[in-house]
């Protein structure tokens, strides 16, 4: 052992298959400089350099260190990370691969983990902090449970959030098979091997870097060879094949309805901080593979169980598989002298490693009476000394509780669960233990199916798999097989099963020659029996990264927590990033014997995704920043960005909002306030001529026979008589009544429409008049398809409009010949166009539309000869003066889904008399849309004319009364004209129709009163005169 | 009178045309791109729908092509290509100009049976992907499983998009066309070079000429 | 009942902590009660508490058929706000606000409400409008709040992306400091406890399979441990309420749908508030424990399964990095799902029911939890005087048919 | 995550490509001003909420834009069957298999599931 690595076995051990003696790596932890070997973890890099303490626990600040060896490790949690924006909270140790210059800290600890100050607290407060302490006290007074809750807040938590973006990218890729092969052990590599070999796409996935599981840490011997030769060769045969995708370091962590998985691969988390550019161009730091899949193959192995014994959390105790992993795979001895405590033959396997690795076993504490299998045999024909019906009552700790100083093993009786013979303290720095295994049946879980307890494997399986997971099998050591020869049979069976059940034919396989050891039963024993009662007993932890002992579990259930799922809430147990992947199941255990009760009888677990933490970033994928959320553009879009708009988000779409100039009387170049622009901009519009980029208004072509008869069952309005050359506008309402949606739409030809919508409401009226269509009327002729992108629409509008459109048209605009309302066909700006005279701002208006590839022709000569009449482009905040002072309504901004076209005063666009009940007829006639004193729309003229009234201010009839007051509506709309040279508003007012003239109050919150008048809803040209010129 | 108002959206002179994606500039070139993009803009589209046993005759007659009524199945033939959107609706993409006068001679041809024709060359472009990595670019962009095995040559789907939506087509062993809207094109473009950039991926701009001359058609049916 | 405090716990310490009592009895069913609860969640748990507590009614029992606190109550994710658009729901709302103030001492049970403060973030023109108004409706009816700026915002939540660069920037927001997050186990834990003191018997594992009718009028339920009279029947069981009034004989104007949550692994401080976002479609808080516990939206279908569909929480965390880029490498580590009852208004129904003496608490949608002690209350007291308390008179079933809806749905796209 | 076979494009596509649009076979009232207040209510807002199987209006909304008709169990997210417009539903609660009212045994949400700590 080299002194840099005091617990890295020889090279020439044999041990360490998966580091490269040759690549040697630096890395830091808590300031300290370290060596291991490319192909360590940070656990096993941390043991070899013989670091105990790698972090503090949650609630008494206890030190701990590393005691698995995977992805249920509870307590080896890291922040990993050199650079602030790299920073990676919460990092399993045992699942980190190392890289050169890895920076890595214990989450916890004060200063830091080794030399604690927060330990004296969990030291002296322990006593006083049972479980669920919080919830008896903190209460008084009520104000200070926000400075409690301070320092709880800061004593809690495990690392820390970068407070810097993420360097890096992530992605997704959604990928399709046939069948799935989750967990590359034995049983997942032979259903891969079955699986490829029909020819059917296959993906084998595997949390690890190497595939092969157990196998790598396997002394067994398969087909003649090293059972991780055997692995490897099996691996090569799978890359070889064209239908087999094999993803290693990628854990699948979400099982979804209908076979529908979630893979997290790790691409470069083992390469550093952050993903290297390939070629320099980025790759994803990792990515998640979302699979939907005909055949799920859960092959994800079992996780060893330690036993809950006084202690078992000091440095030093580990579940004895781990002991193997770290000694074959990584040549790591993490100590010297060794006490095994154990239920099972299993076990002996570490044992005899550890002596193999030249470690010293000082003795086998075996649970059973009279073990006999093949491997305990081996153990004592190794010589060491085996302790039979006896565990591990307790690990000491040397004085800074910083590692296992020895162990404390005693006769026990199991049934009455106690102590019952000598204890004998045996000096030892290393407890390993194990209690059984439990399969790992997380994904199984999360579509719903529960698990089942078995007796004669002292775990949890999947449950009988329902019709619904149809292609959904359990093979291995998560379906509770574990003896690999008959685990290999069976998942050969299982896969062929499940392949003929497509009609597939698999290839014959044959199953490879593997020598069955005898192995003697195992016994159930979960927590150890003390000398003293649990309550009294040094702490024994069940759930060691929240801290959670047996003594809480056993008050809890005292304290009337009596559902497994109260005894977790109320001890917090499982709920850890570890999800209780080591303690459910003693925990369980703990309960089901305090409550008299069995396993079953006490609770399944039930597990929820992801199985292991992954981070947000890489469940966005490449869906944020700039992709985040798509970005419609307009034709006239680069334009408008060309001309310093300002835009507003309308659904997805980018409108120019306004377009700010530089003030003239302003030599630096200052721009115009929103105020100025738009106060600019109305102006033009009502005395010269305005243009506005329209296009993102939907539209929609209807065509056929029976379009004519649709429009007048899905408006409130009639369309009997809309003749071709003619528009109309139309409102729609849901069958409730209230107004949805609005628009004009002009009649094309006798069979032809063309329906425009508001702009957030495309496409939910496109699949509004399909609903209908194909559920209710199917026997309407009549097609409807989406236009809103073809058509690009310039609106002029002004009284210049005619003059400058003529200059560009061969359309007679004269306006007997072009009336109000109808549309015309003709060129503008050598553009076939279709051009239509209607008015969203009172003034003579033309809406050109024209394919949207030749709209920038047109709208660019619409300025060429634009300058002499004063063209201004304008947004959608002038629009909306504009409309707004005409009275017209925008359809989510004056209505909120509780406004009837009544209520809007918009008697004269109800059909009241046409023969097909249309959508929101019935709902007219309802007790409630008859009420008098409905909120309605009307006009609203601030008393003091420069006010501008707050849109959303509530409206009060008396300004006087106390809080709360008697609201009577709101305002929906308020700007000011400068047009009327005032402020007015829209608002909706309780009766509003029969209260024109009266006076309301609209308190403010710094204690202003405004006062306004309700008067008509239209401010300006009443008459509509200014359209007609 | 009409029943219908056809409309030619092309100008009779030739004029300054735009794709939606005129303000892209040409990727950087570089000499291992594994991914090629290029905008086929300009051609006209044409969404055609009715039953398929009125349609199926006059469709041949007049296009030259089979009227596909197995779902997902697109149609590639001299005219252009036709593709099943649903069972009653059909996206037909000519060359350039040639939409108006198919859409008269289909619409002469199928009489007064029940139909609709409508243009939205304006509404939509059409990208070609290709290159060993395209796929790899899809599996990225959408839920579909667009694996050879799955997608052959000739099969084309509405699908999702990132979060927009395309028409997806096979129209070659490693070339793949995409139709997207207008409004979401610029949108769909930087998802694909975002896509693509770990492949290498040369993006070129629309070649077709910037001004399009309007088929040769003699009137314009319209409403007076 | 133990009084807990402090003090107790230095003397429970001396003796090892092995004298604490039960937080509840565990009864066996009387024949007969004057009230029946069926639904042991938070609701149906204060319903009981306020019966026994404010009219005196201790002859109750609650029905529960798993566990208390086990549905809803047990997977939301705490907010607590009143800051409701409409009067009738701002008067509930806020009555369960004024309750939450005093709750961990009335209860002896701390409940750890923590007035953190919410933000409901507005991205859109329409978005502020819409903040506008409802603050300004919030200020009339005695509610707090205000409009914010982002700058403003950015000094209540530093980690919030306040900048220009967003995909849609953030224009403002309404703040409401008496908002905020509670324990929820705590919660139904508390009232348990409070009524159990009180003689109300708590029944667990007991599920209702029928309503016992006479003549139009409830007279008791028909459960897996037989029958139990009482001559008023009050149903509080959210996702379920559907499937009990079937058995009642009566629809309800409900559906359940999955509405789904997920946590990240803990962290040190890092959030202030409550954050929420209709627009870009999520919620986040930071739970005493360090988790960030983030909401989702509901899934679109049916579905009692506990479960919803992977795309929406692929969403949600969008909007939380969209929002929050700076978590783009905290982890998530775990999702789950409760069974929501939705109403077309996204108001809740609190209601006599076609059959006399039977009630129904119900359709609280995505936003029940704030509402625990308000909705026990009113129920408590509509339940004692057989007619709907003022508060809950405005939401009885009848209202879907008159047409006289509270819509919610414009205050609030993403309720919680 | 769905996979729902869609009965126009004849093969399962992803959930993403569908909307769920509530309870299938509404049929508005042929004459609406015959019902009354009550029954136009139960129209617009009173529906099944089946705990079990349900028969559901899809739309395809991105792929043929056709709606569509899916039976399913509200309890285990089994389809049971997808059909079209017009037709009637093969499977429905009292034909529901055995098999899957034994779902119900097993996913029961009385269990026990992890919820949020905070």
């Amino acid at each position: 052992m080299s002194a840099s690595q005091p617990c890295r076995l020889a090279s020439n051990s044999g041990a360490g298959s998966q580091i490269d003696r040759d690549k040697p790596l630096s890395f830091t932890f808590n300031g300290k400089s370290y060596q291991g070997y490319a192909g360590d973890t940070l656990a096993s890099a941390l043991l070899a350099n013989g670091v105990d303490v790698i972090n503090r626990s949650f609630k008494y600040s206890r030190p701990r260190g590393v005691v698995a060896a995977g992805a249920e490790e509870p307590n080896a949690i890291v922040q990993l990370g050199a650079s602030e924006a790299a920073q990676v909270p919460n990092v399993r140790a045992t699942q980190q691969s190392l890289y050169d210059g890895l920076t890595a800290r214990s989450t916890n600890g004060w200063p830091d983990a080794q030399r604690d100050m927060m330990g004296l607290v969990g030291k002296f407060g322990g006593p006083f902090m049972p479980v669920g302490f919080y919830y008896k006290t903190f209460k008084a007074p009520a104000s200070m449970w926000r400075t409690y809750e301070k320092y709880i807040r800061k004593a809690a938590g495990l690392g820390r959030a970068p407070i810097e973006s993420d360097p890096d990218i992530y992605d997704h890729l959604n990928r399709h098979c046939e069948v799935l092969v989750i967990g590359s052990g034995p049983a997942g590599l032979m259903s891969a091997l079955v699986a490829a070999g029909s020819g059917v796409r296959v993906i084998l996935c595997d949390e690890q870097p190497t595939f092969g599981g157990s196998l790598l840490d396997s002394g067994e011997t398969i087909d003649g060879m090293a059972a991780s030769e055997w692995a490897s060769n099996a691996v090569e045969r799978l890359a070889a094949m064209d239908n087999v995708t094999l993803l290693p370091r990628t854990t699948a962590n979400g099982y979804f309805d209908h076979n529908f998985v979630t893979l997290h691969e790790r691409r470069t988390e083992h390469l550093g901080d952050t993903a290297p550019t390939l070629d320099g161009r980025r790759q994803s730091r990792s990515r998640l593979h979302r699979v939907r899949t005909r055949h799920v193959v859960l092959a994800s192995g079992a996780h060893e169980r330690p036993l809950v014994y006084a202690g078992n959390d000091v440095p030093g105790n580990l579940v004895a598989g781990a002991l193997s992993t770290y000694i074959r795979r990584y040549a790591v001895r993490p100590g010297q002298r060794l006490v095994l405590s154990t239920t099972n033959d299993h076990a002996y396997r570490a044992a005899l490693d550890w002596q193999n690795a030249g470690g010293e076993v000082v003795a086998i504490a075996d649970a059973r009476a009279n073990p006999d299998g093949e491997l305990v045999e081996r153990a004592k024909a190794a010589g060491i000394r085996i302790v039979t019906g006896s565990a591990v009552i307790e690990a000491t700790a040397d004085r800074k509780g910083h590692r296992v100083s020895g162990a404390r093993i005693g006769a026990i009786d199991i049934e009455g669960f106690r102590v019952s013979g000598e204890v004998e303290t045996l000096s030892c720095d290393t407890v390993a233990t194990s209690g059984g295994y439990s399969p790992v049946v997380h994904l199984a879980a999360h579509t719903g199916v529960r698990p089942v307890w078995r007796d004669d494997i002292l775990g949890f399986v999947p449950g009988q798999t329902a019709s619904r997971v149809e292609g959904f099998s359990v093979v291995g050591a998560a379906a509770g097989l574990y003896p690999t020869g008959a685990l290999l049979e069976d998942a050969v069976a299982q896969v062929v099963r499940a392949l003929e059940s497509d009609g597939i034919d698999a290839e014959s396989v044959k199953i490879p020659d593997i020598e069955t050891l005898r192995e003697g039963s195992a016994v159930a024993l979960y927590q150890v029996p003390h000398d003293k009662p649990t309550m009294r007993a040094p702490k024994q932890f069940v759930d060691l990264q929240n801290d959670v002992t047996a003594a809480a579990i056993e008050l809890a259930t005292k304290e009337g927590f009596e559902s497994i799922e109260h005894v977790k809430r109320y001890t917090a147990m499982g709920f850890g990033t570890d999800q209780g992947k080591l303690g459910n199941i003693n925990g369980m255990a703990i309960a089901a014997r305090c409550l008299g009760q069995t396993i079953p009888q006490t609770g399944t677990t039930v597990f929820r995704p992801n199985y292991t933490p992954v981070n947000f970033g890489a469940i966005v994928g490449r869906h944020c920043r700039e992709l985040f959320d798509p970005e419609r553009y307009t034709a006239m879009h680069q334009w408008h960005i060309e001309h310093g708009a300002a835009f507003e988000d309308v659904g997805q779409w980018k409108r120019p909002w306004f377009y700010p100039q530089k003030r003239r009387d302003n030599a630096d170049g200052e721009f115009e306030s929103m105020h100025e622009a738009v106060m600019r901009e109305c102006r033009a519009v009502r005395e010269k001529v305005g243009v506005l980029d329209a296009s993102t208004l939907g539209k929609i072509d209807i065509q056929g026979p029976d379009a004519r008869e649709f429009l007048g069952r899905i408006y409130t309005n009639g369309w009997e008589k809309l003749a071709v050359g003619k528009a109309r506008y139309g409102l729609m309402c849901k069958d409730d009544g209230m107004v949805m949606d609005d628009g004009v739409t002009t009649c094309l030809a006798d069979n032809h429409f063309l329906m425009t919508t508001t702009t957030g409401g495309a496409a939910a009226i496109l699949e509004w008049l399909e609903i209908w269509h194909q559920t209710e009327w199917p026997e309407l002729e009549v097609y409807f398809t989406s236009v809103t992108d073809h058509w690009a629409t310039l609106t002029l509008t002004g009284p210049e409009a005619r003059n400058l459109l003529a200059e560009l048209t061969d359309i007679d605009l004269d306006r007997d010949s072009f009336k109000f309302m109808e549309w015309r066909e003709g060129a503008v700006a050598g553009v076939p166009a279709r051009v239509y005279r209607i008015s969203f701002t009172g003034e003579l208006s033309f809406e050109v539309n024209v394919q949207a590839n030749y709209a920038m022709q047109v709208w660019e000569a619409l300025f060429a000869h634009g300058a002499k009449y004063g063209l201004t482009p304008y947004g959608t905040e002038t629009m909306h003066v504009l409309r707004a002072e005409k009275g017209f309504i925008i359809v989510g901004q004056d209505t909120d889904g509780s406004m009837t076209p009544e209520d809007l005063g918009m008697h004269w666009c109800v059909g009241y008399n046409k023969p097909y009940p249309w959508i929101g007829k019935r709902a007219l006639t309802r007790s409630d849309t008859r009420r008098e004193d409905r909120k309605q729309l009307v006009g609203l003229k601030p008393l003091d004319a420069k006010v501008v009234l707050e849109e959303g201010a509530q409206i009060v009839l008396d300004p006087q009364q106390a809080i709360p007051m008697r609201m009577v509506g709101h305002v929906t709309s308020s700007y000011y004209s400068p047009t009327l040279d005032h402020g007015f508003a829209l608002a909706v007012v309780k009766g509003g129709h029969k209260r024109m003239g009266e006076r309301v109050y609209l308190p403010m919150p710094n204690g202003e009163t405004h006062m306004a008048e309700v008067v008509g809803s239209i401010f300006y040209d009443p008459k509509g005169q200014r359209q007609n010129i | 009178m009409a029943r219908v108002a056809q409309f030619d959206p092309h100008p009779v002179q030739g004029a300054a045309t735009q794709s939606p994606l005129h303000h892209r500039a040409a990727s950087k070139p570089s000499g291992d791109s594994r991914v090629t993009l290029v905008e086929l803009a300009f051609l006209d589209h044409l969404v055609l729908r009715g039953e398929p046993q009125g349609l199926a005759a006059s469709v041949q007659a007049v296009l030259g092509l089979e009227l596909p009524v197995e779902p997902q199945r697109l149609v590639i033939g001299e005219t252009g290509s036709l593709q099943w959107l649903s069972p009653d609706e059909w996206l037909l993409i000519v060359a350039a100009g040639e939409g108006f006068r198919l859409q008269r001679e289909l619409r002469e041809a199928l009489g007064d049976s029940h139909f609709s024709i409508v243009d939205v060359s304006g509404g939509q472009t059409l990208l070609e992907l290709g290159g060993e990595r395209a796929i790899d670019v899809l599996m990225k962009s959408t839920v579909y499983d667009v694996d050879p095995r799955a997608f052959p040559i000739g099969k084309g789907v509405t699908s999702v998009f990132a979060k927009a939506t395309a028409v997806i087509r096979r129209v070659g062993e490693e070339r793949w066309e995409l139709v997207v809207r207008r409004s979401f094109a610029d949108y769909c473009l930087r998802w694909l070079l975002d896509a693509g950039e770990e492949y290498g991926i040369d993006y070129r701009p629309a070649k077709v000429a910037a001004t399009t001359p309007r088929a040769a058609v003699a009137d314009t049916e319209t409403v007076s | 009942m133990q009084r807990y405090s402090g003090f107790s716990l230095v003397k429970h310490a001396l003796s090892h902590h092995e004298n604490w009592q039960r937080h509840w009895r565990n009864p066996v069913p009387k024949k007969e009660y004057d009230v029946i609860i069926v639904g042991g969640g938070g609701h149906g748990l204060a319903t009981a508490y306020y019966l026994a507590k404010q009219h005196g009614i201790t002859n109750v029992a609650v029905i529960e058929k798993g566990w208390l606190g086990g549905g809803n109550t047990a997977r939301n994710t705490t907010i607590v706000r009143s800051n409701y658009l409409w009067d009738e729901s701002a008067a509930l709302y806020e009555h369960s606000m004024k309750l939450w103030e005093g709750l961990s001492q009335d209860l002896n049970y701390n409940v750890m409400f923590s007035q953190r403060g919410v933000l409901n973030l507005g991205h859109t023109l329409q978005d502020m409008r819409d903040i506008q108004r409802r603050v300004h409706a919030n200020r009339l009816n005695g509610i707090d709040g205000e409009v914010v700026t982002p700058e403003q915002i950015k000094e209540i939540e530093p980690a919030l992306d306040t900048s220009e660069r967003a995909r849609y920037p953030i224009l403002g927001a309404s703040w409401q400091p008496r908002g905020g997050v509670a324990r929820h186990d705590a919660v139904a834990w508390g009232f348990a406890r409070g009524a159990d003191a009180r003689g109300v018997d708590l029944l667990q594992q007991t599920e209702v399979t029928g309503f016992k009718i006479v003549d139009g009028k409830v007279v008791g339920v028909h459960t897996n441990r037989g029958d139990i009279g009482a001559r008023t029947v009050g149903c509080v069981t959210a996702g379920n309420s559907g499937v009990l009034a079937k058995m009642a004989g009566f629809q309800l104007p409900v559906e359940s749908h999955p509405l789904q949550a997920l946590v990240s692994e803990p962290l040190k401080p890092i959030l202030n508030t409550v954050t929420m976002s209709n627009h870009v479609h999520g919620y986040i808080s930071q739970s005493d424990k360090g988790d960030l516990v983030i909401g989702a939206g509901i899934d679109g279908y049916l579905g009692y399964g506990q479960r919803g569909s992977f795309s929406v929480v692929e969403h949600t965390l969008q909007a939380i990095i969209e929002m929050f880029p700076m978590f783009s490498r905290v982890r998530m580590n775990r999702q789950w799902g409760g069974i929501v009852d939705t109403t077309p208004d996204a108001c809740p129904i609190i209601s006599k029911t076609p059959v006399q003496g039977l009630f129904f608490n119900c359709g609280w949608g995505t936003g029940g939890f704030k509402a625990t002690p308000g909705s026990g209350n009113v129920f408590a007291w509509t339940l004692a005087h057989g007619q709907a308390h003022p508060i809950a008179a405005a939401f009885s079933i009848d209202r879907f048919r008159t047409g006289a809806l509270i819509d919610e749905h414009g205050a609030a796209g993403v309720a919680h | 995550m769905f996979h729902i076979y869609c009965p126009y494009c004849a093969e399962y596509r992803e959930e993403e490509e569908f909307h769920p649009k509530g309870q299938a076979h509404i049929a508005r009232p042929a004459d609406p001003t015959a019902s009354s207040d009550d029954a136009w209510g139960d129209y617009l807002f009173f529906r099944d909420n089946p705990r079990g199987v349900h028969h559901e209006l899809w739309v395809h909304a991105v792929g043929c834009r056709k709606f569509f008709n899916i039976t399913r169990d509200t309890r285990s997210y089994a389809i049971l069957e997808t059909y079209r417009m017009g037709e009637q539903p093969g499977v429905t609660a009292e034909t529901a298999t055995l098999a899957e009212r034994d779902i119900e045994r097993r996913t029961s949400d009385t269990a026990t599931i992890q919820g949020v700590p905070s």
